[in-house]
């Protein structure tokens, strides 16, 4: 007997698809009202994850067997603490997501309304699915889910039609790299489900087709979620899709496919993997402070706001996947991976909503050049961006800065000073680049007249997500430092074997 | 070496073809400049690689089985069958790439109108000219 | 399975990917990869994936088929370079 | 009307043979759809083959006729339809079986006294959902790709 809330997992997939072609039926009545279903759909399905994770943290990890066959022969949903908890980040971001687009995308998108929000919906049936599958080719299935509605999605404005086929073609290429992947681990263990195979894989870690597999899946995940040297797709991706396809892809979907590598590498190979191939995570924390390092400087030299913060997101992307390449040597394990996807996903998501009103304000302000007097024509918006600023520079006590705390106390602790050196030198380099754009917003001084004729703020439905997420920037941060969701982390630490030094 | 070759050759021929279909298909994705030819090159590795899941379904220890139909006789008169296993994949996978192959096909589509070109070094171009 | 059917089949599957991403005419290329997708659909049903082969004929070699034709009559038929 | 005889002075042959298929190709779908479970086949095998029978009237009768036999707000009705058959299904069952059983089990739909039976009427129920929405999509794409809509012609006459 199952109490309701272990019947949630499927039915925030089945109530995300459902609305999704609902909101295509109620386009051909009324286009306004596509926006309201999505948005009503999107707040039950946060609802509903947050009491997930409530019951996760106090009652145990959720089973959910379909069609009552038992694990290694049915598809098994399975929910933990790191599940639930991206589970909620990827919701919570969607509904900010959802209540900007509104405005947004009526602007930018007249003519697609109903399409757009249809295929916004599967893009998040996608990423719940893929956070609460536990059955590894269910898990591709979904990603891919995800990825087709993210390439309509990015190529849906004129502009952004090249970097959607670019990144179609790499993701797909990626997308067929895990499916080999899987193709390999079935072909040796028979079993697909992702706890059967980390029981069955130990014996055959010497196996070359094991390996093989890993090589695979590091690959096409590193593909989708833009690891530094496959990251080629991303800033033209993130630069040239509408302003609110750029926060859900940015915050949201890149946070499911690290979450993706991570459930791989810690759920289907295991700790032991790891630390029998130890050059892994040496190879992965050297690419990782490459990435920093190339993402931070490329980021200083853009002219675009858009490709600035998609590079930043590429040093980002690298900061979470240092802490997975340091977690097996260290007692915090993977504490800085999982917090900094939290404050990623809210700092990356405030930045673009940022961008997105500045370009709803005018078409060509995506030029920071043209940036001058801008601080004083949108008051409002310009103080959300010099909180969010500070807060990826890493002043204390924001979100960026609890990130970066643990970070250099995981260097310190397994003795890498090198990559504590490298995020200090990512922090000057952030500082630098934003404290260019803010210069160019308040410090220079634009044409008088010119102000008070355009002053003017941007709608309140876009006003308030971008004030409720550079708040949340701050106040993430105090949570964190007062240690208050700390059981996730050190449930998603036991459940993994991690924080204790071998 | 003649032993050796039948072995690894001949004996996994299935394996090999599907390698070499592969490859193609993944030269085709990147290497050909034309958009149409991607698209190709895509369904080439895409079903490359369901050759080799059905590969692994049928290719296992002798005796070989039958389709994967079972009714009560075929049990009863003991006769064996392949893995249904990989290709109930398979048949999801082949819905993951229509859908792909369909979303590309729209974009190239109005790549084509905005560009007026399906070559990718020509559009890239022309999207420099355009000071993008 | 038939071993000699399924080598011809398989060699003349590769022969026809080789041509099908050489040929400058990009009608050809499509009529090609159709043929492949059933030659590909063939060699399943012989190994015993009826369901599998199935599909494929009336997905890869049918819809796939007819959405590559109707995009070549909205862009250009043939190859440049 | 005027469209459709002009097709049928050019091309008789096309017209008069696609005429006599396209019903067989349906019923040929139809069997696929409804066979799927026990042979080859199913739900998104028979949607693809019932939309290919569309294909082909498109194909050999011209947009403007086959415009008018599937309208595009018929289209996406029949989309929507097929997935609410599919998740309704899951759903029903799922509130069914809320107080009595543990998972999603198509047997708790009260369409039979039988719980096997019920569970195979419920695998055909999906299946056709399945079949109805494949047909509507492919159905849907071919159109859009084929056909340069004017929304899309109004929106490039706009500057962005």
């Amino acid at each position: 007997m199952l109490s309701p809330v272990e019947q949630f997992p499927v039915l925030i997939i089945a109530i995300s698809l459902l609305s999704a072609f609902t909101i295509l039926v109620a386009g051909l009545v009324n286009k306004k009202s596509c926006c309201f279903i999505s948005i009503a759909t999107i707040l039950l399905q946060f609802v509903m994850s947050i009491v997930i994770l409530d019951h996760v943290l106090t009652v145990g990890t959720i089973h959910y067997w379909l069609g009552g066959w038992k694990p290694p022969w049915g598809i098994e949903y399975l929910v933990d603490a790191l599940n639930a908890y991206v589970l909620v980040i990827v919701l919570f971001i969607a509904l900010i997501c959802a209540i900007y687009s509104k405005r947004s995308i009526e602007h930018e998108l007249p003519h697609k309304l109903v399409s757009f929000y249809t295929v916004f919906q599967l893009l998040i049936t996608g990423m719940c699915g893929v956070t609460v599958t536990g059955d590894i080719f269910n898990m591709y299935v979904f990603l891919e889910i995800m990825c087709i509605a993210g390439y309509a999605l990015i190529a849906s404005s004129k502009i952004g039609l090249k970097a959607g086929f670019t990144y179609l073609v790499m993701g797909s290429i990626g997308a067929c790299f895990v499916l080999l992947g899987i193709g390999f681990l079935y072909s040796v263990t028979g079993s697909l489900n992702m706890h059967d195979l980390s029981l069955l894989l130990p014996p055959l870690y010497g196996n070359r087709v094991v390996q093989a597999a890993f090589v695979f899946f590091f690959t096409g995940l590193g593909i989708k979620m833009a690891f530094f040297p496959l990251h080629t797709w991303q800033p033209d991706a993130y630069a040239y899709a509408p302003s609110a396809v750029s926060v859900i892809i940015a915050a949201a979907m890149s946070k499911v496919s690290i979450y993706a590598f991570i459930r791989v590498l810690f759920s289907v190979y295991t700790v032991e993997f790891i630390q029998i191939y130890a050059p892994l995570t040496t190879v992965i924390s050297w690419l990782a402070a490459i990435a920093i390092i190339f993402g931070s400087v490329y980021a200083l030299a853009q002219y675009n706001l858009k490709r600035m913060f998609a590079y930043s997101s590429v040093a980002h992307v690298g900061y979470i996947m240092l802490a997975v390449g340091i977690c097996t040597s260290t007692t915090l394990g993977l504490t800085p991976a999982v917090m900094h996807l939290l404050n990623h996903a809210v700092m990356k998501g405030c930045l673009f909503l940022i961008a997105g009103a500045f370009i709803y304000k005018k078409a060509e302000l995506w030029d920071i050049m043209k940036f001058p007097g801008l601080g004083r024509k949108m008051p409002y918006t310009g103080i959300a961006f010099i909180f969010t600023a500070l807060a990826m520079c890493d002043i204390p006590p924001s979100a960026g800065f609890v990130t970066i705390l643990y970070l250099i106390l995981a260097f310190l602790e397994a003795g890498q000073f090198i990559f504590a050196a490298v995020i200090l030198f990512s922090v000057i380099v952030t500082f630098c680049y934003f404290f260019h754009v803010v210069e160019m917003m308040y410090l220079r001084v634009g044409v008088e007249e010119e102000i008070e004729k355009e002053r003017g703020e941007i709608p309140m439905s876009m006003l308030i997500p971008v004030l409720v997420l550079a708040a949340l920037s701050w106040i993430v941060g105090v949570i964190w430092l007062m240690k208050i969701p700390f059981p996730i982390l050190d449930a998603v630490n036991s459940m993994f074997g991690l924080g204790v030094v071998p | 070496m003649i032993e050796w070759l039948v072995e690894e050759l001949l004996a996994k021929y299935n394996y090999w073809v599907s390698i070499i279909l592969i490859l193609i298909g993944f030269y085709a994705m990147i290497a050909k400049d034309n958009l149409i030819k991607k698209i190709i090159g895509l369904n080439i590795f895409q079903t490359a690689i369901f050759l080799f899941y059905i590969s692994l379904a049928d290719i296992g220890p002798l005796p070989k089985g039958t389709a994967p139909i079972v009714s009560e006789e075929m049990i009863h008169m003991g006769y064996v069958y392949v893995n249904p296993l990989p290709h109930v994949l398979i048949l999801t996978a082949i819905v993951v790439a229509v859908a792909v192959t369909a979303v590309a096909l729209a974009l190239v589509i109005r790549l084509y109108e905005e560009y007026g070109t399906i070559e990718e070094s020509e559009i890239i171009e022309l999207e420099r000219q355009r000071g993008m | 399975m038939i071993i000699p059917i399924d080598l011809a089949l398989l060699a003349l599957i590769v022969i026809i990917a080789l041509v099908a991403i050489t040929v400058k005419d990009l009608l050809s290329a499509i009529m090609l990869l159709s043929a492949y997708s059933f030659l590909m659909a063939i060699v399943w049903v012989e190994m015993h994936s009826v369901d599998v082969g199935f599909t494929e004929a009336a997905v890869g070699a049918g819809a796939t088929t007819a959405f590559l034709i109707a995009a070549l009559t909205r862009t250009a038929r043939w190859e440049k370079g | 009307m005027s469209e459709e005889k002009r097709i049928y002075e050019r091309d008789v042959i096309t017209a008069t043979i696609s005429r006599l298929m396209i019903p067989f190709i349906q019923l040929f779908a139809l069997y696929v759809i409804i066979h799927g479970a026990s042979g080859p086949g199913g739900g998104f095998q028979g949607g693809v083959i019932f939309a290919s029978s569309f294909v082909l009237y498109l194909v050999v009768f011209g947009l403007a006729a086959a415009g008018k036999r599937f309208p595009e707000g018929a289209n996406t009705a029949l989309m929507s339809t097929g997935v609410y058959l599919y998740a309704g299904v899951g759903l029903l069952c799922i509130l069914i079986s809320l107080g009595v059983a543990e998972y999603l089990n198509y047997g708790f739909i009260p369409l039979t006294h039988m719980f096997e039976e019920n569970r195979a009427l419920g695998m055909d129920l999906v299946e056709i959902g399945i079949g109805i929405t494949v047909m509507a999509v492919i159905t849907e794409i071919f159109f859009n790709l084929v056909w340069k809509k004017e929304e899309e012609e109004k929106e490039k006459e706009e500057p962005r």
